[in-house]
């Protein structure tokens, strides 16, 4: 006969303000096999906790059940405390009263029966529950991190400066990331570059860090400590070894009218070309699309140039497999376009400009050396106007979120342009300013007072070009919403932060989930930002969600310890949720059959074969076998077998069907 | 090829040109217009501001006789109309509001028919033959407006873009017209404070006409009577509001397609208009 | 028939194989027959009356032992025969496939290749007895189907021909005999008995090649072999799987489609 | 032991008055294209031309699935309520063959064996058999062989012999057959004298059972039933359908605290009849199986219970998917 | 909600842990409101429910299941909901065949994120449940044993 203990938590009042709980306890308390019953209002703080340690003690339970919140939020802390008293983790389960019950229904009789109802199925579930052990697999102490951006970079050096090797993948042709786009970075305004570069470099020189740029993920199997990464090394067309990175052939090279993305398409670029100067690595890449060769098979006049004969014209991509025990995840994200928007021209006004754009043409190393012209007639701009939230906050537009940086780099852009233009006249058109970080608004301030930029409280209605200016149509809503007109030389748009594209199809290559805005799901909000409901995947920097420089680089060296945490010990421990063939006693030895149904099943195909050889070696008969490594619990494969011979551990059969017949019948 | 027709008041009254020069084009391009027999008011913006009721119940009255009578598809001139009947017919999708409104009309009411204005007549059935007819191209500089009911509630109407429609701009070019790219495409024109408010009007459009000629348009061309009363009949108290007066006319689209197909100039009633007409 | 016993006869003198199953002169019809020596040879027989699915013998390993053996198969008897090489219950070392085909010529196989292709001339239809039971079936409403079968059902005392006579039923332990938990109550009750044929359809899913094996074996005449074979005519162009020639690899309920239908998935 | 004749007409009013009586009537029917026994209202569902039904009359006294008793669960206390045998109704039997009558026998030997089953006993008192003498059989009866014969009277409380009139002669062999003529005395007129004899089917016996038992006894190693069961595909359809099989099996029918413990049909030739827990099966083979069948009715039984636990009646036959014909196989032993 | 003499349908929801029963979760936490007539049973993934489990649930008296899991591409396991959705096809192909009502079997992909979407299906459900009624024609059946003639009846 088993003795279950059960503890009803109150929450506070989160659940006993609809569920009666005491009453749940008391009936409970006389169910079959239940030997211990109580509510607490805390059961996941500290004496919470004691009394069920206690409990299992005191009446030598063999199985715990504590109704309370989701399992997924503190399964793991009272199978902790059962351990430390003693009982197997896993015969303690959880009844998710708050979630599934209290909260979602009013305070009624039914209320309190569905609570009693749930927390019977789970004392129904304990009694079928065995002790587990937890499953010992080997880890791989070696950590890929996808994306070259300042989050990659953080993180790479972070987990390299543990002493573990690091594979860091770039899907351009150097690392950096936007931050290499910024001239200046707001709140101290000091140069992007500048305090950016020394890190590329040490990327690209620490001994622990292996640097693949141009390369993209291109399938990720295995599991947490033990994944399988093929990267595809996109061909390059140059033979990085031999390449001393002199520059010859980007003068020579023929075909100089291309859009250049570094520029975010105000500059142009050669098709064989380096990103911009500062580039790790800093040897170039040929464009296969726009190069002549490729397109028509002639010019080859950078071959001609380049005096260590590097350039390679038939080099296939390459795909490389590395075995890696963590993944961070730091590919960042992009800026909506100006096209995006039908009020602001649908992006055909050339002085249109997107925020990433005006900080190209404010960089030293952009394509107007840091002044500010306007690129239809490069003329200086005598009046600018930022437009804040431009996307962001808009769910007419499908971007109901704040992008949380546009207010700051606004502010900063005004300023630039408030000190590189004396006597220009800047306005900004904001909703509200949000400068939450430390001496951000301060910052904004220092805009509006000292560099007498011009904040105008509304929103813009259209901007049309008219005699080559723009007029610019919105609201002062602070001056009793009088329509403000201004012939302005120069709009820039913040627009919204987006994820970056690819995004969903690496995410489906990973099993991590993603939200409906395509940003990747962290696996709690609050308590959990940067790991993944995958475990062994982490996540750093704006693929989670838009942010700023400072805090991209915190969540980065989060992720890095949680992977040093991961390869601190040699060996990982695993939930034992995995899927077991039963076994029996000669002549039958199994009720598998052989037909391997299961194997076509297995998304991991972690079902082998058995050979079952009597003493005298002849073969018996072949049944399915599950490689507990490799196996994730899914349970697929548990319920396509018709004879019922392989079971999950944690799900069985008897647990589930028992869980189900607990529910119908009273 | 054979449409239902809805003129509606404005067509039979004070923009009467409009409906002739409808139904020329129409007979020239042998797209036959049937007028549904005893339609109704379709109650316009005044309607809805003040019963919702009386302002579902009128267009769905229309359509339900236009079901009645064979009709799958009805051409709706008037940017106003067009506007209501597209309105009633997603409003009435919710079943709350058709089974109130079916009792009120005592007849059936499926909701099957087939909105168009006259610009997507003119793209779907005109296209082709359009071009092919033209005898003296409309070599003029032109600003096309559209106004507001034509391309907005967006979602519903799904009509051209929202911001800066094209579609009358394109049969411009068609019949070897310029539509030059301004900025008032959609700007509103003052609408129905023409009587009540015309100082407003008269600012509002003046605007409008203002940027136009600026940018050198000969003329303006229009799809809604609305739009054509205030940029025309009110030329007057407009000019007063301007520094300089502006004499360019506004003529529909489908008097200009007419002067490009060879119809002559009163059977378009290109006689009726305020500022004349001399192109 | 008499190219047929020369030739069982030689294979069993020259112990090529150690046992031939094939057909005799039953009570009433043909009925299974083991010939373990050349002079049983003589009562074989192969014709169209012959309608047991032999396929149900070659996976009884006390029947046909570790030494090669051959199976004289109609056409029901071969498809079985593919499906069970599909799902890894034969070797093609161990099986020596006989038939008499259309115009009477003796043929003989030992790949699935050559089965497969074999097979394929063979076209499925429905008999004029599935097709008047099935048609009436078609045009009941949901309620008449209901209480068509539970009438049907009522009927089934749970005596496990259908599954006996089934080749694809070589399970050592079914699922019925599953205590811990009891998925499918064993006593006879027109529920357990629904409960029972709809876990044999589903079990069928991308699998049955509809012999009429079980239908033929019901002693109280339940046309259960009518639920499988719906089930399949259903399901195959659903699956993009032709029922009797299923392909070396995986099962139709195994794989999936990314177009798999879904409009009932809200 | 009375012999009278009694006419068609009084036949179908006699019947009228069994019904009229309340008691539940069962009487082969032809449905689906079978014949079987079913719950009958009137005279004229009872099907006529065949030969045998499907399925034997057992069902009646030993139901396919019955409740032993069913109990509910009450916080350690539990309240358990028995097999209660008022709740069978009264039943008769109609137009049941004699070796469907004779089962009854061997039947009931199996059953009060060492414990008297309540159950099956019950069931048995409130049941009256009236069987029809054979008029036509097929090759698969051989009642002949094992003591029985188309006119066999055991297990039945009244035996009619259909005449050529349609009138029958009425032998009333029991106190249960009494009760039955006492429902309606004046249709059953004296003996016409009529010779039984002239209106059964001649069937001349297959094989002697003594010489049958005899071969059994010493034929437990031999190889005669590997030979005999190869084609056996170990279903339970034989031993259902017999008249005289009686193994079962129990099973548990739960909901939550309430339960049924229910007794079901099982037959030898499921090949996990006799797997041990341990996961040793003594009778691993099917020709294990198939020795099993036939000795515990040909030896065991008349050995142990002086019995014959086969009444010759040939459902088995009939109803193999694979043909296992008992009377060839039994022929075949007795000839070795 | 109510507790007058009206039908209250007995459902059952089997869901996926990883999406639906986390968007149960979210429902939770965004205090949504629903019928209390659904009761939610874990399973690791939608490729876990056994067609049994549904059957079984009509027979010990369910009116109504919810089976619900990861979005295709979504799943936690990449082909979990992919083997499922196939099964239910073809499971309700033969329920189907046999009248059984399967428009008391609801489907349907809710994934972590759509607290809302939870909600609105099981408060749907409840109302096309309870407007179908109590499955008495299965309940029913479900209790005879054949002793007491059900074949009479049928």
């Amino acid at each position: 006969m088993s003795k279950i203990g059960v503890f009803i938590c109150h929450c506070g009042e989160n659940i006993s303000a609809t569920v009666d709980v005491e009453r749940v306890a008391r009936e409970i308390g006389g169910m079959e096999g239940v030997a211990h019953a109580i509510d607490y209002k805390y059961m996941c703080s500290d004496p919470g906790q004691t009394f069920i340690k206690e409990a299992v003690k005191k009446y030598g339970l063999d199985g715990v059940v504590v109704g309370a919140c989701s399992p997924r939020m503190h399964e793991p802390t009272f199978r902790r405390a059962c351990a430390e008293a003693g009982l197997n983790p896993y015969l303690c389960e959880m009844a998710n009263l708050r979630e599934h019950c209290s909260w979602v229904h009013e305070k009624s009789e039914e209320t309190t029966e569905k609570a009693i109802d749930l927390v019977k199925m789970l004392v129904e579930k304990v009694k079928k529950d065995k002790p587990l052990e937890s499953i010992k697999v080997p880890v791989t102490k070696r950590a890929l991190v996808i994306g070259g951006g300042i989050a990659g970079i953080q993180a790479s050096l972070d987990i390299a400066n543990t002493g573990h090797k690091v594979i860091l993948i770039e899907r351009d042709p150097s690392i950096g990331g936007h931050m290499s786009q910024l001239s200046e970075t707001f709140p101290t305004l000091d140069c992007s570059q500048c305090i950016l570069t020394p890190r590329m470099v040490e990327v690209a020189q620490h001994p622990n860090i292996k640097l693949y740029t141009y390369a993209e993920l291109e399938s990720l199997e295995g599991f947490i400590g033990n994944f399988k990464a093929r990267i595809r090394l996109k061909a390059k067309s140059v033979n990085y070894s031999t390449c001393t990175g002199c520059g010859a052939c980007i003068q020579k090279c023929p075909v100089k009218k291309i859009p250049s993305e570094f520029n975010a398409g105000l500059g142009t670029r050669t098709a064989i070309y380096v990103p911009f100067p500062q580039a790790v690595p800093n040897k170039p890449v040929i464009d296969r699309v726009n190069c002549n060769y490729y397109k028509r098979g002639a010019c080859k006049i950078c071959e001609k140039t380049c005096q260590v004969g590097s350039i390679e014209w038939d080099k296939e991509d390459e795909i490389i497999t590395e075995e890696v025990g963590a993944v961070v995840l730091a590919t960042g994200f992009d800026v909506k376009g100006t096209d995006f928007f039908p009020e602001y021209g649908y992006g055909k006004y050339k002085d249109v400009l997107t925020g990433l754009q005006f900080e190209r043409l404010a960089s030293a190393s952009g394509p107007t050396f840091g002044e500010i012209r306007r690129p239809s007639d490069g003329t200086i701009p005598k009046k600018i106007v930022f437009i804040a939230c431009a996307g962001s906050r808009d769910p007419a537009k499908g971007i109901p979120y704040c992008s949380k940086i546009c207010c700051m780099y606004t502010a900063k852009h005004a300023m630039l342009y408030q000190h590189k233009v004396h006597g220009g006249e800047s306005t900004v058109f904001y909703m509200d300013i949000r400068a939450g970080g430390k001496n951000y608004e301060e910052f904004v301030r220092r805009a509006i007072e000292e560099d007498t930029v011009n904040y105008v409280r509304g929103r813009v209605a259209r901007v049309y070009e008219k005699d080559g200016k723009l007029i610019v149509k919105g609201v002062d809503t602070l001056l009793g919403g009088q329509q403000v007109e201004i012939e302005a030389d120069m709009v820039v748009l913040a627009t919204a932060g987006v994820a970056n594209c690819g995004s969903e199809q690496l995410a489906q290559k990973l099993h991590v989930s993603y939200d409906p805005y395509h940003f990747f799901a962290e696996a709690h909000p609050k308590l959990k930002p940067v790991e993944t409901n995958t475990a062994g995947i982490f996540l750093a920097g704006a693929c989670q969600a838009p942010k700023d420089i400072p805090e991209t680089v915190g969540m980065a060296s989060g992720a890095a310890v949680k992977v040093a945490a991961l390869f601190s010990n040699d060996e990982l421990v695993r939930e034992p949720i995995v899927a077991v063939v039963n076994r029996l006693a000669p002549p039958l030895y199994s009720t598998c059959v052989g037909c391997f149904m299961c194997e076509t099943a297995c998304p991991y195909n972690a079902i082998e074969h058995e050979e079952i050889k009597g003493r005298d070696g002849s073969l018996i008969r072949t049944i399915a076998r599950v490689n507990e490594g490799l196996c994730q619990g899914c349970g697929t494969c548990v319920a396509f077998c018709r004879s019922k011979s392989i079971d999950i551990q944690g799900y069985t059969n008897e647990q589930v069907y028992a869980e189900v017949m607990s529910l119908l019948n009273d | 090829m054979k449409i239902g027709y809805y003129p509606g008041c404005s067509l039979t009254g004070s923009s009467r040109e409009y409906n002739e020069s409808v139904v020329a084009l129409a007979k020239a391009l042998e797209i036959e217009l049937v007028e549904i027999k005893d339609w109704n008011c379709c109650g316009a913006t005044a309607a809805h501001v003040m019963n919702e009721e009386l302002s579902l119940s009128l267009p769905a009255r229309i359509m339900a006789i236009a079901e009645e009578q064979g009709l799958t598809e009805v051409v709706v001139p008037c940017a106003a109309c067009y506007n209501r009947l597209k309105m009633t017919q997603h409003e009435l999708e919710d079943d709350g509001k058709r089974g109130r409104v079916a009792e009120i009309l005592k007849m059936p009411y499926h909701g099957s028919l087939k909105i168009i204005n006259v610009l997507q007549m003119l793209e779907t059935y005109g296209a082709e033959n359009i071009k092919a007819r033209v005898i003296s191209p409309f070599a003029h500089k032109v600003a096309c407006y559209y106004g507001c009911l034509l391309v907005r509630p967006h979602s519903i109407l799904q009509f051209d873009r929202v911001e800066d429609p094209q579609s009358m701009d394109s049969l411009i070019r068609v019949i070897g017209g310029n539509s030059m790219d301004w900025a008032f495409k959609t700007e509103c024109c003052g609408a129905g404070f023409s009587v009540s408010r015309t100082d407003l009007v008269a600012k509002l459009s003046g605007n409008i006409l203002k940027d136009a000629s600026d940018r050198g348009a000969e003329a303006l061309i229009v799809a809604c009577p609305m739009c054509q009363s205030n940029l025309d009949m009110r030329r007057g108290a407009i000019n007063k509001t301007l520094a300089q007066p502006i004499d360019i006319p506004v003529i529909y689209i489908t008097q200009a397609i007419g002067l490009a197909l060879g119809i002559g100039a009163n059977e378009l009633g290109l006689k009726r208009h305020f500022v004349n007409v001399e192109l | 028939m008499k190219k047929l016993r020369d030739r069982v006869a030689a294979l069993l003198d020259e112990g090529a194989v150690s046992l031939v199953i094939g057909y005799e002169e039953g009570t009433k019809r043909p009925r299974p027959l083991f010939c373990r020596n050349s002079e049983s040879s003589g009562k074989l027989i192969f014709d169209s009356r012959c309608f047991h699915n032999l396929a149900v013998y070659v996976t009884k390993k006390e029947l046909v032992g570790k030494e090669r053996f051959a199976v004289t198969a109609p056409i029901s008897t071969l498809r079985s025969i593919l499906q069970l090489y599909v799902e890894n219950q034969l070797s093609e070392e161990k099986l020596l496939v006989l038939t008499v085909d259309l115009n009477g010529e003796l043929r003989e196989f030992v790949t699935f290749e050559e089965i497969s292709a074999y097979v394929a001339q063979f076209e499925m239809k429905r008999g004029e007895r599935e097709q008047e039971i099935l048609s009436k079936i078609e045009g009941m409403t949901r309620e008449e189907r209901w209480k068509f079968w539970m009438g049907e059902m009522s009927h089934c005392f749970k005596c496990y021909a259908c599954r006996s006579a089934c080749p694809l039923c070589y399970c050592t332990k079914c699922v019925v005999e599953v205590n811990r938990p009891q998925w499918i109550n064993p006593w006879p009750s027109p529920i357990s008995n629904m409960e029972w044929h709809v876990n044999r359809a589903m079990h069928m899913v991308g699998r049955c090649t509809a012999c009429g094996a079980c239908g033929d074996a019901c002693p109280v005449g339940i046309p259960i072999d009518l639920i499988t074979r719906k089930m399949m005519e259903d399901l195959a162009p659903e699956f993009g799987y032709i029922p009797g020639q299923p392909a070396k690899q995986g099962n139709a309920l195994s794989s999936w489609k990314l177009d798999d239908r879904e409009q009932f998935i809200r | 032991m009375e012999t009278k004749y009694i006419s068609q007409g009084g036949m179908a009013q006699w019947f009228e008055s069994i019904i009229a009586s309340g008691k539940r009537v069962y009487a082969p029917v032809n449905s689906r294209g079978q014949v079987d026994f079913k719950l009958v209202k009137n005279l004229s569902e009872v099907a006529d031309d065949y030969i045998q039904t499907t399925q034997s009359i057992k069902a009646s006294v030993y139901p396919k699935a019955e409740v032993l008793f069913t109990y509910e669960k009450d916080h350690g206390k539990v309240n358990l309520s028995d097999f209660d045998p008022e709740t069978i109704p009264e039943t008769v039997l109609w137009k049941v063959h004699p070796c469907d009558a004779a089962g009854f026998k061997p039947l009931s030997a199996i059953f009060n064996w060492d414990s008297a089953d309540k159950l099956h006993n019950a069931h048995l008192v409130k049941t009256s058999v009236i069987s029809f003498s054979c008029a036509k059989a097929d090759q698969s009866c051989f009642c002949t062989s094992v003591n029985g014969s188309p006119g066999n009277t055991a297990g039945s409380d009244i035996q009619l012999t259909v005449l050529p009139d349609g009138g029958a002669i009425a032998e009333i062999l029991t106190p249960k057959g009494e009760a039955l003529v006492a429902l309606l005395p004046p249709v059953f007129e004296a003996e016409r004298g009529d010779k039984k004899e002239q209106y059964l089917v001649d069937l001349p016996a297959r094989f002697s059972l003594e010489e049958v038992n005899a071969k059994l006894n010493k034929a437990f190693n031999s190889t005669v039933w590997k030979e005999q069961s190869e084609r056996c595909i170990g279903c339970g359809a034989c031993a259902f359908v017999c008249p005289t099989c009686a193994c079962f099996d129990i099973q548990e029918d739960v909901h939550g605290s309430k339960g049924r413990r229910i007794r079901c049909w099982d037959a030898c030739g499921f090949a996990l009849f006799t797997l041990h827990t341990s996961g040793h099966n003594p009778r691993e083979h099917q020709s294990q199986r198939w020795r099993q069948r036939i000795l515990h009715k040909f030896s065991y039984m008349p050995d142990r219970l002086s019995v014959v636990g086969c009444t010759g009646c040939g459902r088995c036959s009939r109803a193999c998917p694979v043909d296992m014909n008992i009377l060839e196989h039994i022929t075949s032993i007795a000839k070795q | 909600m109510s507790s007058s003499t009206e039908f209250e349908p007995k459902i059952i929801a089997f869901v996926c842990n990883w999406c639906t029963y986390a968007g149960a979760d979210l429902t939770g936490t965004s205090r949504l409101k629903y019928a209390t007539n659904v009761k939610i049973v874990r399973f690791p993934c939608t490729g876990r429910i056994d067609f049994l489990l549904l059957l079984k649930s009509f027979a010990q008296g369910a009116d109504g299941v919810i089976v619900s899991g990861c979005h295709p591409n979504d799943c936690h396991y990449t082909s979990g909901n992919f083997h499922a959705r196939r099964r239910w096809i073809a499971f309700r192909t033969v329920l189907d065949l046999m009248g059984v009502d399967i428009r008391r079997i609801q489907y349907s992909w809710v994934s972590a994120a759509e607290g809302s979407k939870w909600a609105d299906l099981v408060n749907n459900t409840v109302a096309d449940i309870r407007a179908l009624g109590p499955y008495a024609e299965y309940q029913k059946v479900a209790e005879y044993l054949e002793k007491e003639g059900f074949d009479e009846e049928a």
